[in-house]
């Protein structure tokens, strides 16, 4: 039965969350219990361009500890990332660290890429967070597609 | 990679140690499958928009109910009449309207009670009554404006309370007196926006906790002092976090702490305006304190009142050496941490000699960099010395015997801190008490076979992202010094395979970590044993395997061949048999496919004539 | 009594004028027999958790959309990009953590947004963009603890905001700078608990209302009147409610008015320090002033400040006489109201002379008793009264002529008022503009015919609860004097039947309630009219209705028989078949029941033998 | 249909609020739509003892005005009632005059009896509560049995 609910693999939909002449962003949820909610504050047309990447989710597990990982590939190759510990045993960053299952929490970061690439082709932003016992918190697969 | 406890749906409640987790069904009531005899009742994330005596009525043997979102408005009168066993109760993240007066009624000792995220407005809004017994009572996040209704509740089991990120803006003494005879209780505060407390409110009750973490938006800190003169607590955060708007603390604030008695106090994220000798002189018999990200470029070279310090944690300031600390103002220091430092963080000599107590000393994170050859002369008074980490550091040079001046030395960190050393020297061969060395990203070089020697007691070792010279490990002395070793890591060292007898002297191996090498081959025939070894190959260029190499695996053995790019046909029959019989022993299966295709190996449908000529299914 | 609209259960969505009711129907989505070109559709009190673009695609046509609590949790984006027409969103009660940036993109001019009691922590978190043409936001009961992020939006349509019952604790001049340049605004800040307001904060603002009613628990209102300086306002609302704590206005505080400059003004439930002729002085210029329960017993001697005065309230307040209201300081008054003084309110004479030019006075529910004989000593100067309510008064006498003085009246009430008149005198005579007269439950004896001599223009006549001498209505010359009667109530008048020729002259007649009376019989023969006559009879001791005295009830004629005693057996069979024919004619079927059961008539199964010996049926 | 709904007439279920040897109280939600949350605070034991009456419900319609009607019937006799306005146009007597269609509504009303009645028997207690149209906004049939 477990093993059928996987090969079913289902989707949660597809986000479009910019849509300019410039610059498309998709993302959809790569985890299995929730879809999540992502927007860009506001879109930006270029990959130096500062932006508020809003996340908001409800917790399936506790956050005594949460760290984030965010990942950048151009057309497959990693171009640029960053592994922030959110919340730490002795370094609570965020007060919502500490929250537990059944929690809603919404994250708010500024992101900016300091490589100012040729911006043209598709560039992939994996996000992710597990807490203290590895457990997926949450998972969000971003496309940002530059013309 | 997916949690392997949680598939993407479920259409039954699972079984759990005394009890049920039906989390997330959408449930509209209490399934059939459940036995009237649970204990324990996961039933987050379902649908029950209001509870009745007859919601959970046949349950009677229930100690733990967790009905976490499940969209609860109205909780109406004896919900819990039938649970007499009741101690855990967990309401989190309800949209309660309305909650009956004997709500709570029918357990004879409900312990633990969660309303966070639950829009609780006032505390006389939740019935005490049947709550004489409560231990934790967590209201998080909800939307309560002042203590009013503490006084309605007994509390005299009271252990945690907790009131973070509510509405409250002020305390009164009278609102504190329902605490006043007790003792060891945790009260946080944590992120409520206070505009007054009553100068002394807190005065001579005694707690084991108290959290006013981030409660600084709109008072400043001298009055939130005033108001906690005369208290006894343990521990005391009056930290911030990083979106809460600056504060700077002036040293005179600090004069109240003269009559607050705690140990240990927490700062991190703030400011301190004129930091001088005499600013903590009132912190006289604190034992740790905590000055994470506090904004500091050095402490004050003779501080007063700090002389009994044991902990002290100055993480993710801007030291320049490690001397700035200036620890001699703390001889009792038994635990110092300068992590994280947002410099490139310099280790001058002998700026630690008097911390002669110090058991565990923490400068990962920081770049650290000894400038002079490592690392007597940086330890140099600190025999006592346990725990030594050094993780991502500056690269530096190695003394012949860089720890000769720490022999007490257990634990011993160097992960992504590449150190340069005199040629087949046995740098650690004092340490006869370290039972764990990380040396992963280290830039280590195994072909050094005296690299081990000395460490008769090692369990732990960490070697990943060593690369190997030659791509195949054939040095079959390295290990021969460290006989009692559990845990080796030698992930993403490009090895390509290894001598037979590398590993064979290793008696008590129980874990050993190949991924993300270049193995084409799973061998196992080099280990001791495999009766409790956990095998991972994962992340490898293994094909087929033979099924011989894993079927000595023992009860505790497994083995991890996920993301490698195994076949799926009847060369590899054998092995897919032995899988499919054998999904305990076979870690992240989830992730184990057949290479080129998005199928798992579990689910590969093969048909192949045995050599013996037998035609056989395996589906 | 239930509503009939709201049967308990519903199985499919009903039709409205332009779309469909879908409420309280457990729906987890548009059901398909909504058509696509819907332009209103309700569809609260649903379950639909999040909200995707997929969820109202096909709805192309929506103008008005009700999702008041659906359990929303999430808006992802571009949900309403289908809708370019959207013109009202109603997302009230939903637990939403998360709004897309680009939710409410689609509509070319979304108007009115509610977002009540949805959980929105701050302004920002309302994704602007695309609310460039809201006229309504309606944010209140929410988390909100700030003004930061009004400048977001575009506001220059925006006719209410409404941020009632949120944690607002103070605004700034800066925060309201993004409505300077707009006119005829309403704000709301009703029930937050201010601390600070920047003095002059809403300096050269100019709005259509202002409320700040219920912000005085934690800032005194003067600090609060200071914000307001310089600010033009239609109106502004001060008042407390009864859970609010107490507050005292100094006079002083007042002098900001000075600065203010307002046109209606509330102060309900407040209470004045120090009220004294100059307490008013800078509100000149006012029009309305509500003092609703402001603790008053009098009004000062010689006030000044209120000269232009035109509406003044001064229900549930003490006075002893309605002279202490000291009307001479407001001559321009047009509508005056002392209704539900707390104390027995004595009247005497001529103490409104100067309110010539007042048009409506309510003495209602104030025991008002005017101890010489009524009314024109008490009354006089007011020749241009057009209402006078004098409901819920003492016993009284009348003069002859009681209302000679004000002979322009068009409403008068004296209902549950008792007085006591002269022997078959005329009292209304020279009331021949009076449209409507209740003297319901006022003793009025109705065997005196000359009684309502006079009143030509008389729409609206209530007699209920004068019992009638006798019993049985006689005085057929009583209704000849009022030709234009179009309602007329006479229930609770215990009758059990009237004259054949009472109501025949009144051809205008469209409602008369017989109900509650002691009628056996339904007679409908002495009506002018049934095309368009409303019958009551409800609650009478009527048992078999003979259907020759409804047959001809027109299409917006109607009879009410519920709670009557009628059987249900085959003497009352061609009624009840007639109902069921007719059952838009029979008013409160439900509640139209066969005497001594549970049935309704319209349930009734029946099966008699017919005059003319056919058997029929009737289910 | 709406007959045959109307004929089934369910019920929401019976709530004991107060169980002591002098007094059980008993109420049934007689509103269509929904159930409704009574507490009585604290459990009176003679009719003139004060007590708060906390009702909670979810509005169904707005209640611009709001007339609360309560009466009390001993044996099926009336003998004691108040009719109170919560929210008139021109005097909102609380701050939640004014709420709409599907906000939340908690009210409270300190109640005791002028009338020491012999205090045996069933008490029969009406509340009612309609708006501006005549719309039901809750309704609540309570028993006082007294010992
Ligand atoms: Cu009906």
């Amino acid at each position: 039965q477990m093993d059928r609910a996987h090969s079913q693999d289902p989707q949660w939909p597809l986000h479009t969350i910019c849509n300019s002449n410039k610059l498309t962003v998709t993302y959809r949820s790569c985890d299995p219990l929730q879809d999540v909610g992502v927007s860009f504050l506001p879109c930006p047309n270029k990959l130096t361009d500062p932006t508020t990447v809003r996340i908001a989710f409800i917790l399936r597990q506790s956050i005594t500890e949460f760290y984030s990982s965010i990942k950048l590939f151009l057309n497959g190759l990693h171009v640029w990332g960053v592994d922030e510990p959110l919340c730490l045993p002795q370094f609570p960053r965020f007060t919502f660290c500490g929250s537990r299952r059944g929690e809603m929490i919404t994250f708010e970061m500024l992101i900016k890429s300091k490589v100012d690439l040729p911006l043209k082709g598709d560039f992939n932003l994996m996000v992710h967070g597990i807490n203290q016992d590895g457990f997926q918190i949450a998972c969000v697969n971003a496309t940002l597609s530059f013309w | 990679v997916f949690n392997e406890a949680t598939p993407w749906a479920r259409r039954h409640c699972q079984q759990i140690t005394k009890g049920y987790d039906c989390n997330d069904m959408d449930l509209q009531s209490i399934p059939d499958e459940i036995p009237n005899s649970v204990q324990i009742l996961q039933f987050s994330f379902n649908y029950l928009p209001a509870l009745y005596n007859s919601t959970f009525q046949r349950l009677k043997s229930l100690r733990s109910l967790d009905v976490t979102r499940c969209s609860i408005t109205f909780i109406y009168e004896d919900v819990f009449t039938y649970q007499p066993h009741l101690e855990v109760l967990l309401l989190t993240g309800n949209p309660l309207v309305f909650i009956a007066s004997t709500a709570f009624s029918g357990p004879l000792a409900l312990k633990y009670l969660s309303l966070v995220q639950s829009k609780i407005k006032q505390l006389s809004d939740i019935p005490s009554e049947n709550l004489a017994y409560l231990e934790v009572l967590d209201l998080r996040g909800s939307n309560i404006r002042s203590l009013n209704g503490l006084s309605n509740f007994r509390w005299q089991n009271l252990k945690s309370l907790q009131l973070d990120l509510n509405f409250i803006d002020r305390i009164s003494f009278n609102d504190l007196q329902p605490f006043s005879n007790l003792a060891g209780v945790s009260i946080s505060f944590k992120g409520n926006d206070f505009i007054y407390i009553e100068p002394g409110a807190f005065h001579s009750l005694n707690l084991s906790s108290l959290d006013f973490s981030g409660c600084l938006n709109k008072m400043n800190i001298s009055s939130l002092l005033k108001g906690l003169e005369g208290i006894k607590t343990n521990r005391l955060n009056l930290g911030l976090y990083e979106t809460d708007s600056n504060v700077y603390i002036a040293s005179a604030a600090l004069q109240s702490f003269c009559n607050i008695f705690v140990s240990d106090l927490d700062f991190q994220l703030q400011h301190f305006l004129d930091l001088n000798n005499s600013t903590f002189h009132c912190l006289e018999g604190l034992k740790k304190l905590d000055l994470t990200r506090a904004h500091l470029n050095a402490l004050p070279l003779n501080t007063t009142g700090l002389s009994t310090l044991s902990h002290l944690i100055l993480d993710e300031n801007q030291f320049k050496d490690v001397c700035q600390s200036n620890t001699r103002n703390f001889p009792m220091l038994t635990h110092l941490s300068i992590s994280g430092n947002l410099k490139k963080l310099t280790f001058s000599n002998r700026c630690l000699d008097s911390l002669g107590l110090l058991e565990e000393l923490d400068l990962s994170v920081s770049l650290v960099n000894p400038r002079e050859p490592c690392c007597n002369n940086q330890l140099f008074g600190l025999g006592e010395l346990k725990l030594l980490n050094l993780s991502y550091g500056s690269p530096m040079f190695w003394s012949s015997k860089p720890f000769n001046v720490t022999p007490k030395l257990e634990h011993l960190d160097f992960s992504h801190s590449v150190y340069t050393l005199l040629n087949d020297s046995s740098p650690f061969s004092n340490l006869q008490s370290l039972r764990t060395l990380n040396l992963s990203w280290s830039n280590t070089d195994l072909t050094n076979v005296h690299l081990f020697v000395g460490l008769k007691a090692l369990q732990h070792l960490n070697l990943r992202g060593n690369a190997i010279q030659g791509e195949v490990l054939t040095q079959t002395e390295l290990f021969k010094c460290v006989p009692l070793l559990e845990t080796l890591v030698l992930s993403a060292c490009k090895i390509t395979s290894f001598d037979e007898n590398l590993f064979k002297g290793l008696r008590h191996l129980n874990h050993i970590d190949l991924s993300e090498n270049k193995f084409v081959k799973l061998s196992t025939s080099g280990f001791y044993s495999l009766d409790f070894l956990k095998l991972n190959f994962a992340r490898n260029d293994i094909t087929t395997v033979d099924v011989a190499s894993v079927a000595d695996l023992g009860e505790e053995g497994s083995v991890d061949l996920s993301y490698n790019p195994l076949v799926c046909n009847c060369s590899n029959f054998e092995f897919i048999h032995w899988v499919k019989k054998n999904k305990v022993k076979v870690k992240h299966l989830m992730e184990t496919f057949c290479n080129g295709t998005g199928t798992r190996i579990i689910d590969a449908k093969l048909q192949c004539d045995l050599p013996v000529g037998v035609l056989v299914f395996c589906a």
